[in-house]
């Protein structure tokens, strides 16, 4: 029994194919660019061509992120933050706490030994700490994303940057340049000033270990790095967690159909 | 100040007749319920048009706990000010103001800066917080020419001296209303107010009392409006409309979804959107009780024999629900809770107008007491004209998910 | 025969002035890097080149905007509110409200019949509503910003753009995109809420005519076009309206050297 | 321009006594609480202070303890202990620090605060006293007296509104002798009120220096010191010999010609409360452009002694009442109004500076009508500027300056002044 998740996040969209809710078949990602349906089907398509199975044998499609009502071919849509806490108990079983820092917003939630989401907390209206600005202090130090990580982990004094604003950190950033402030100090206090943003989140949901980060930033270590020094407790990290919501989506989904015992009908689109 | 941006757009839309017939003759409880969204939406004030255009006055009334009998006796109408809603920008206010505020606050401002309070006569401004203590400072030079009072609602509830006090604080206000068009104050006509308001309350009593006991008989969307209307109609007009509504809904098919029984805390003062109100039904939750419009549900029948005022003040004293703007020291807890056991709720929504400070001073209190008791609850900030309902959606969705999975 | 000069360190953009004869005689516009204090004396450099000068003819330097500290070669400095209102005086004497949106904030600032600061606001530092709100969404619709401002002259159905931060108001455009609006729709969907928010920081001084619009946002017609609109109001915007600062302080640097001021 | 750095010119010995006093009203919390020394919590509008020391309560101020929190930089980690308790960004700053305090342990820097035996709320003039009162009850479940303060439309109160106070504090003085087991010592009370007489008259004197020109104090960042014992030790002789102190060094100042800045340049009437957490640097904003506050509203937090309201011990418990009418914040915004204008024309101030508080709206909500008339109605000059009493976060140094910079130039201007020479910092 294969169920695909469908993570249509604002910056990538990321998707699964898990086969019985137990192994994960496959994984894939493209750049969302404001496309979600487009993006999603290219990921799907990928994944089906990759591990070599029919269309048809997905039996079940869960959507969730930021786009999860826009896509037509979905058999049910759950919210990122419900996802995104499945999936992570799915990678560490024993996660009581997780931390998801996509492109625009960072989270934290509590959950159950199921995954299930006991609290959490969110930036509603202000990107200030989320992955959109790690992205443009890439572009203006001109580091492509990938790099950033060893530089900054070599780092022996970080800078912290003290602006809220994901865009006008710019302006202090190159205050630190011209400073001759070394580059990895200035992108690990990048690093460190995002953990600082998200461990006020953790705080207010309360921190129990196991602690597991998830999205986009898990991609770095640098980000990892700093999230443990700040909040002072171990990080479960792993470059699946990328994709941890599309996997909670996947398991969601495995066990409505189980629910259901015969595969339904997709939905179409019925609202943004 | 001074110059008059906005005021060239109030054109006014709607025009309801001064008999108010429309409501009592709405075809259909839809009809009625679509009456309801055209006034509450409609920024130029027409039930207040069609009262004051036969030379009544009309007073505007901050929430929460205005003496809005004490009005009627006087042959004013009091309706109630809820800001602007979504139709009004805010430009003048927030200058006035201050940024950190909330919506209510600015808006109602907005409103009175740029002409759209000239059919009232007189304000009232309860001491329910700071802000709105504040605001009644400043009305004075946006309505030049009205009369505004400020109203101070005690917090000690336990002294004999309070109920003496409160007396002699109606007083004050009769004094300021019966030069703004009120009609001098007899205790006998206030004791007939307070009937006719005791019958609207039990009224809507036994509305809120079927939407929690059928949620699937009506919206809480529908509940709200045709409760709203009651602080902008005349009360008699408003009774009848309540009571062909009883009649309506009883033969109305309850539609049951599979939704979570919550209850609603937190939005006793300023008012979530239409919008809003919609979404939580939506993402599959049903509002078995809530906090909207505390001002028409404040008290128990009120006694209407003996000294009306006396009453009337007492009822403030003994009977008011605990809600952020209501000292109750010690019991917010355990009041909570009771609630919940009441509804009888499956978690607690905590829906509070952003800057809303008495509101999110008890969010703690309350959370403490759930979390001990393991109900869930949620805690949501709204403002007035906020559009982007999406932050809102995602997380009511979690918490729905988070009850409905396990 | 004083030669004075203005050099105002912004955000974004270093911009000097060279006056002289109550006539402008030079001027360079440049964007600002790393090092505001190289940036400064380029902008000094450049006007002086572009005029046919020499830096020792200059009587006096005086360094205005964020970065006016920097300006290490000058003799004076003055804030950039002064500067705007004074410039703005300058070109339009009969200047009563400045409106002021550069690259990271926005003044409204009001005037005196002489030119003179008499009250002032700006916003709280957040992108949103700044000209770099308007770089970050042009750049999602695929243009540059000095594109923009003619392309959204003749929307039709201006789209709400719900998000004010900037961030979230990038994706909000780029999913317009995606979904086929109109450019023209999107950017007047843009300009409402930018209009929105700097009319609700100038009813804080006060709206009185004439309003100048000043800083680089003021290139843009669409913007000029909304806030006239939302205004019913002619506003005055001058071709040199990004170097209204640097006018400011070289007239003020003129004054203090006993020089006549315009 | 003023050197910004060098420490402002203080008035030494009574700064040294202040010091000293805080300390020792510190130390002796050490061992308070408990049915031998109990401990009361009160709010400094509209105060009992007298009344609850008369049954032998150590009075604890949280807004006091908060404000030193806040000046000794260490507010923060209380903030975001409560903020992680679910107190929102938006609450009042003290709140968070006290609540966030308490649940930590009470420890500070200048000692440990005792929790409380009894909560008296005074809502003179806050809203949020009433909220902060009711978490303090649910947490300690130790008794709460409500004392309900009508708002000041009125000047002078009417005589129900002082009745009514009257009432409530026998009511309160028939709890007190129940919860301590000891009778009212009217003859105790009415000493007590003698002394806070006597040191109300030396705060009086004290504010009224700021009419000199140039004056020889600083009547909103030095004045700040020396409030604390008028609110937290009235009631005590050490209070009225403390005010003796303050000005006879304020007589000195005058004759050996010592002023708070060197050169008296621009004189400020200041309304708001003051960053505490960026104390200084705010200060030295000023100081730089050489400006003196000459009359603030703050400092009249406890009280408006200044305007005419002095204890009584002749009528004890009306004069209690009347002076918990008289907060500064219990006055509505027209009384408040004519304050500062009175203020303006009578210390001879060049303009005002409004300092806006994000987190308490009691004091703030309106502040921009007040520019706005004080500016647009009567052309006085006023500047507005926003940061937090108790949050370093909400401090955004280099916009504040920037903002400060351009007013005093504008009003330099108006003086006929050039622009400043380039300083390099
Ligand atoms: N190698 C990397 N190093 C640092 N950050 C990365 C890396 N790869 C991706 N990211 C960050 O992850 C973000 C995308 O996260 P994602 O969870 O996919 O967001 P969304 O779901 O909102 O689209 C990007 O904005 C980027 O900042
Ligand atoms: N030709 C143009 N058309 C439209 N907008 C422009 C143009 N040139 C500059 N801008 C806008 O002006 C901003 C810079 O304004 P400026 O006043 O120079 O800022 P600052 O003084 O803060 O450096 C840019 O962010 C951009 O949005
Ligand atoms: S501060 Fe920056 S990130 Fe935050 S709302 Fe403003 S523009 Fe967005
Ligand atoms: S919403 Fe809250 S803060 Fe605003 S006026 Fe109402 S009670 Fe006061
Ligand atoms: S007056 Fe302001 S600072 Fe004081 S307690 Fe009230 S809200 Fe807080």
């Amino acid at each position: 029994m294969i169920t695909c998740g469908l993570d249509l996040g604002a910056g990538t969209t990321k998707g699964v194919l898990l086969e019985d809710g137990q192994r994960l078949l496959a994984t894939g990602l493209a750049p969302t660019r404001g496309n979600p349906v487009e993006a999603g089907r290219r990921v799907l398509e990928r994944m089906v061509e990759e591990v070599n199975v029919l269309p048809d044998e997905v039996e079940y499609l869960c959507t969730t992120g930021g786009a999860r009502y826009a896509y037509p071919d979905r058999h049910l849509q759950v919210s990122d933050i419900t996802a995104s806490g499945r999936g992570a108990v799915f990678l560490f079983p024993g996660t009581r706490h997780v931390v998801d820092i996509g492109s625009q917003s960072s989270r934290a939630m509590s959950v159950s030994e199921t995954g299930r989401v006991v609290r959490f907390k969110m930036n509603e209206k202000c990107a200030a700490g989320a992955g959109r600005f790690v992205d443009r202090c890439a572009k203006y130090l001109q580091v492509p994303l990938d790099e950033m990580a060893p530089k900054a982990l070599a780092a022996a004094h970080p800078k912290m940057i003290s602006s809220v604003c994901a865009v006008l950190a710019e302006t202090e950033i190159i205050n630190n340049v011209a400073d001759e402030v070394p580059l990895g100090d200035i992108l690990m206090g990048v690093f460190l000033s995002l953990a600082q943003r998200a461990y006020i989140l953790m705080r207010n949901v309360g921190i129990q270990p196991e602690v597991t980060l998830v999205g986009g930033l898990v991609r770095s270590e640098a980000m990892v790095r700093a999230l443990g020094q700040t909040a002072k407790v171990a990080v479960n990290a792993d470059s699946r967690a990328h994709h941890a919501a599309a996997i909670g989506a996947a398991l969601l989904g495995h066990s409505r159909l189980q629910k259901l015992g015969h595969r339904p009908v997709a939905l179409s689109a019925v609202e943004v | 100040m001074g110059e008059e941006l906005g005021a060239t757009d109030i054109v006014p839309s709607l025009e309801v007749s001064d008999t108010f017939e429309e409501f009592s003759r709405a075809p259909s409880l839809e009809a009625l319920i679509q009456l309801a969204r055209d006034v509450v939406s409609d920024p130029t004030w027409p039930t207040v048009r069609a009262w004051t255009r036969s030379g009544r006055s009309a007073v505007g009334c901050f929430p929460v706990y205005t003496p809005q009998e004490l009005m009627h006796s006087m042959g004013l109408l009091p309706v109630s000010l809820h800001g602007g809603g979504e139709s009004i920008e805010i430009s003048h206010a927030d200058a006035a103001l201050g940024s950190f505020l909330c919506s209510i606050s600015k808006s109602t401002l907005e409103l009175a800066l740029t002409s759209r309070l000239a059919p009232f006569r007189a304000f009232v401004f309860p001491y329910i917080c700071d802000v709105s203590r504040n605001l009644e400072g400043i009305f004075p030079r946006a309505v030049p020419g009205a009369t505004t009072h400020m109203l101070h609602l005690p917090q000690n509830f336990h002294s004999a001296a309070t109920v003496p006090f409160l007396v002699a604080e109606y007083r004050r206000l009769i004094s300021k209303l019966e030069k703004a068009g009120g009609e001098p104050y007899r205790p006998e006509r206030l004791a007939a107010s307070i009937e006719l308001f005791n019958r609207q309350r039990a009224e809507i009593a036994r509305l809120t009392e079927m939407k929690r006991l059928d949620p699937g008989k009506l919206t809480l969307t529908e509940s709200y409006l045709i409760r709203r209307l009651g602080g902008l109609l005349p009360r008699e007009v408003h009774l009848q409309v309540l009571e062909r509504v009883r009649g309506q809904l009883e033969e109305r098919p309850s539609r049951p979804k599979d939704a979570i029984r919550v209850i609603l805390v937190g939005p006793f003062c300023e008012q979530p959107t239409l919008d809003l109100l919609d979404l939580l039904e939506q993402v599959g939750c049903y509002v078995v009780d809530d906090e909207l419009l505390q001002m028409y549900r404040w008290y128990d029948p009120i006694d209407p024999n003996g000294d009306p005022l006396e009453n009337l003040a007492t009822a403030y004293v003994r009977s008011t629900m605990d809600i952020g703007v209501r000292a109750t020291p010690t019991t917010k807890g355990e009041a909570i809770l009771r609630r919940v056991e009441a509804a009888p709720a499956q978690g607690v929504l905590f829906l509070t107008a952003k800057f809303c400070e008495p509101a999110l001073e008890d969010v703690v209190l309350y959370r403490n007491a759930l979390d001990r008791k393991k109900i869930p609850y949620l805690h949501l900030e709204f403002e007035e004209r906020s559009a982007a309902y999406e932050q809102s959606r995602l997380q009511l969705e979690t918490f729905v998910e988070s009850i409905l999975f396990d | 025969m004083t030669l004075v000069a203005g050099v105002d360190i912004g955000s974004t953009t270093a911009k000097c002035i060279l006056i002289e004869n109550g006539e402008i005689v030079g001027k360079s516009l440049a964007p600002v890097g790393v090092e505001l204090v190289k940036d400064a004396e380029r902008a000094l450099s450049q006007a002086l080149t572009e005029s046919g000068r020499e830096r020792r003819e200059v009587t006096v330097v005086t360094g205005t905007g964020y970065g006016r500290f920097k300006v290490a070669f000058g003799q004076f400095t003055v804030t950039e509110i002064g500067c705007h209102a004074k410039g703005a005086h300058f070109l339009f004497p009969g200047t009563r409200v400045v409106l002021d949106i550069g690259g990271q904030d926005t003044k409204a600032i009001k005037v005196d019949p002489r030119g003179e600061v008499v009250d002032f606001a700006m916003n709280d530092k957040c992108a949103a509503g700044t000209g770099r709100f308007l770089d970050v969404c042009a750049g999602a619709l695929g243009y540059d910003v000095s594109e923009i401002g003619a392309l959204s002259l003749g929307a039709r159905h201006p789209v709400k753009v719900t998000n004010t931060c900037t961030v979230f108001a990038e994706s909000e455009v780029t999913s317009y995109v995606a979904r086929g609006k109109d450019p023209k729709d999107i950017l007047a969907g843009l300009y409402g809420g930018i209009v929105s928010r700097s009319l609700s920081l100038m009813q804080r001084v006060g709206v009185e005519p004439e309003v100048t619009f000043t800083g680089g946002v003021s290139k843009n017609e669409g913007m000029v076009r909304t806030l006239e609109h939302r205004l019913v109001l002619k506003i005055n915007v001058s071709p040199l309206s990004q170097y209204v600062g640097a006018i400011g302080a070289a007239l003020y640097g003129l004054e203090r050297v006993g020089g006549i001021p315009a | 321009m003023v050197d910004a750095t060098a420490e402002p010119q203080f008035l030494t010995t009574a700064r040294d006594r202040q010091r000293a006093m805080v300390e020792e009203y510190y130390a002796g919390l050490a061992d308070a609480g408990g049915p031998k020394k109990p401990v009361a919590y009160m709010l400094v509008g509209g105060n009992l202070t007298e009344l609850v020391r008369s049954f032998g309560y150590e009075v604890v101020f949280p807004e006091i303890v908060a404000l030193n929190c806040a000046i000794k930089h260490v507010s923060l980690p209380n903030i975001l202990h409560a903020e992680s308790q679910g107190y929102g960004l938006d609450v009042c700053g003290y709140v968070k620090n006290d609540l966030g305090l308490q649940e930590l342990g009470g420890q500070t820097p200048f000692g440990r605060i005792p929790p409380p035996d009894l909560l008296v709320c005074s809502f003179s003039g806050c809203y949020v006293y009433v909220k902060w009162w009711e978490a303090l009850a649910e947490k300690y479940g130790c008794p709460l007296f409500m004392l309900d303060v009508p708002y000041m439309r009125d000047d002078p109160p009417l005589p129900e509104d002082v009745q009514y106070i009257v009432a409530q504090l026998n009511e309160f003085i028939a709890l007190l002798e129940k919860t301590t087991g000891r009778t009212f010592d009217l003859a105790e009370l009415k000493r007590m009120l003698a002394h806070s007489r006597k040191a109300e008259e030396g705060w009086v004197n004290y504010l009224a220096s700021g009419r000199r020109r140039p004056s020889p104090i600083e009547a909103y960042f030095e004045a700040v010191f020396y409030m604390f014992p008028i609110n937290v030790l009235r009631g005590t002789p050490a209070a009225a010999e403390f005010y003796a102190t303050v000005n006879s060094e304020v007589d000195e100042r005058v004759r050996t010609g010592t002023f708070p800045v060197p050169e008296e340049k621009f004189r400020l009437v200041v309304e708001g409360v003051p960053p505490y957490p960026s104390y200084r640097t705010f200060w030295d904003f000023f100081r730089k452009w050489g400006a003196v506050s000459v009359a603030a509203t703050y400092p009249k937090v406890g009280g408006l002694f200044d305007r005419g309201f002095l204890h009584d011990p002749a009528r004890p418990l009306e004069s209690i009442a009347e002076y918990s009418l008289g907060a500064y914040v219990n006055q509505s915004w027209p009384l408040r109004r004519k304050l500062i204008e009175e203020y303006v024309r009578d210390f001879g101030a060049d303009a005002v500076l409004i300092h806006g508080i994000k987190s308490c709206r009691s004091f703030t909500a309106g502040q921009g009508d007040l520019r706005d008339r004080l500016i647009h109605d009567l052309g006085i000059p006023t500047l507005y500027i926003e940061s937090d009493h108790e949050d370093p976060r909400y401090f955004a140094p280099a916009q504040i300056k920037n903002r400060m910079d351009a007013f005093f130039e504008s009003l330099d201007r108006r003086r006929g002044s050039t622009p400043l020479p380039l300083v390099t910092t």
